[in-house]
């Protein structure tokens, strides 16, 4: 990683070995990921300001991802301690998805194309369509957030509808090509 | 309009990966990144230009961007499509499993090709 | 609408003369023509990036290219101005002493700043 001014006495990220971090990358400070994760390239995971982070296992992190945080502000992660940004198990955070702590994204959520999640949690099994705006806010889990959606109020949030059958359809697409992908990367980092 | 956030250039060079050809008069900017899943293909024609941290990642077809036609900074080309000659696609854009027609612009942080949403469909060339 | 040519590059490398400043985060095209008459100045910011052919001449004043604005091939900046952040300034287009706003796209051939023109404007930013 580059370094920056502070980055020299930043704790150093913990990956599971079975993690996948493209070199084409940017993992910096306390940032804990776990098993079977995958780290796209041009991604950009700094807990360089706010930390630390958690990646749970199985979950997926697309190209053109940023995950940041703030130095203030922390959320409770499933496993009772405090974070700057905890991300789940088997999640997919798509491209070009901003996660800037404090934040929390629960198990088997799915963040859309170019969705921004900032100082907020998004329950377990929640759908984020495409670029939508996330922040200030807690939303219960399995709801649905469309496409554009900005979602700064309480209020909007607890209006939010349920996931219903099929709308899990884009979202099953995304994940299917990210495996392909995955495949991908790894024939490219064994002829390598 | 909300703009969506802007692409944060990590690195100096671009990533390349899978079956991509780019024409050698294209030019790829900064901390983007092209990739085709196997059996999946991108093709960058002459004159084209992809801008600083833009994903262009193909699957279940190919990511065509003809002649001319450029893309923004941070903008993301998903699955498959063809970006017709001359097109201009602005910074922040997604382009989903779609086309999009010779000579047409596309605003700043626009979304086509979601199939939930109405009207996702890119304009049409001026005529 | 008439397609622009795209301009035929020569040479594999940049012409840069005159004071003109460009981040070193930034790509410039081969066959791009940045020049700055006495007294005038370039200055292309970080993750800009000038397509191949493309010509910046500088005289009266300032052409400010900001940070991940795009030129496309054969665009002319020609007089002053500066082009905002992320703006992408379509193939070939010619823009004529004026500025253009951040974030805005302008499609292929397009002319901007010509007093002889009507709507000569460049577009706004979407709202």
């Amino acid at each position: 990683a580059p370094p920056t001014p502070w980055s020299h006495d930043l704790a150093k990220p913990e990956v599971d070995e079975s993690a996948f971090v493209h070199s084409f990358s940017n993992l910096i400070g306390d940032v804990r990921v776990g098993a079977g994760v995958l780290v796209a390239p041009g991604t950009s995971i700094r807990a360089d300001e706010g930390s630390p982070f958690a990646i749970g296992s199985g979950t997926n992190i697309q190209d053109g991802v940023v995950v940041h945080g703030l130095e203030q502000g922390r959320v409770v992660g499933d496993d009772g301690n405090s974070y700057s940004v905890w991300i789940g198990r088997d999640a997919c955070i798509t491209h070009m998805a901003l996660i800037h702590g404090p934040a929390y994204v629960g198990d088997k959520c799915f963040i859309g194309f170019r969705s921004t999640v900032f100082n907020a949690r998004v329950g377990a099994g929640c759908i984020v369509m495409m670029h939508a705006l996330i922040q200030d806010v807690e939303i219960p889990p399995g709801k649905y957030v469309p496409s554009g959606a900005v979602i700064t109020t309480q209020q909007q949030a607890d209006r939010l509808p349920d996931v219903r059958p099929g709308d899990e359809k884009f979202a099953r697409h995304v994940v299917e090509v990210n495996e392909a992908l995955r495949a991908g990367y790894r024939c490219a980092s064994d002829e390598a | 309009m909300l703009l969506p956030s802007l692409p944060t250039v990590i690195r100096r060079d671009a990533c390349i990966c899978g079956d991509v050809t780019v024409s050698d008069r294209a030019t790829i900017s900064p901390g983007a990144v092209l990739q085709a899943a196997p059996g999946s293909r991108i093709v960058i024609g002459d004159g084209a230009c992809i801008g600083a941290g833009a994903v262009l990642s193909a699957c279940g077809g190919t990511i065509a961007i003809e002649t001319g036609a450029m893309l923004g900074a941070g903008v993301l080309v998903f699955g498959w499509g063809t970006i017709g000659k001359y097109a201009c696609i602005g910074t922040a854009a997604t382009i989903y499993q779609t086309d999009v027609a010779a000579t047409v612009a596309i605003a700043a942080g626009q979304i086509f090709g979601d199939p939930t949403l109405p009207n996702s469909n890119p304009a049409q060339p001026p005529a």
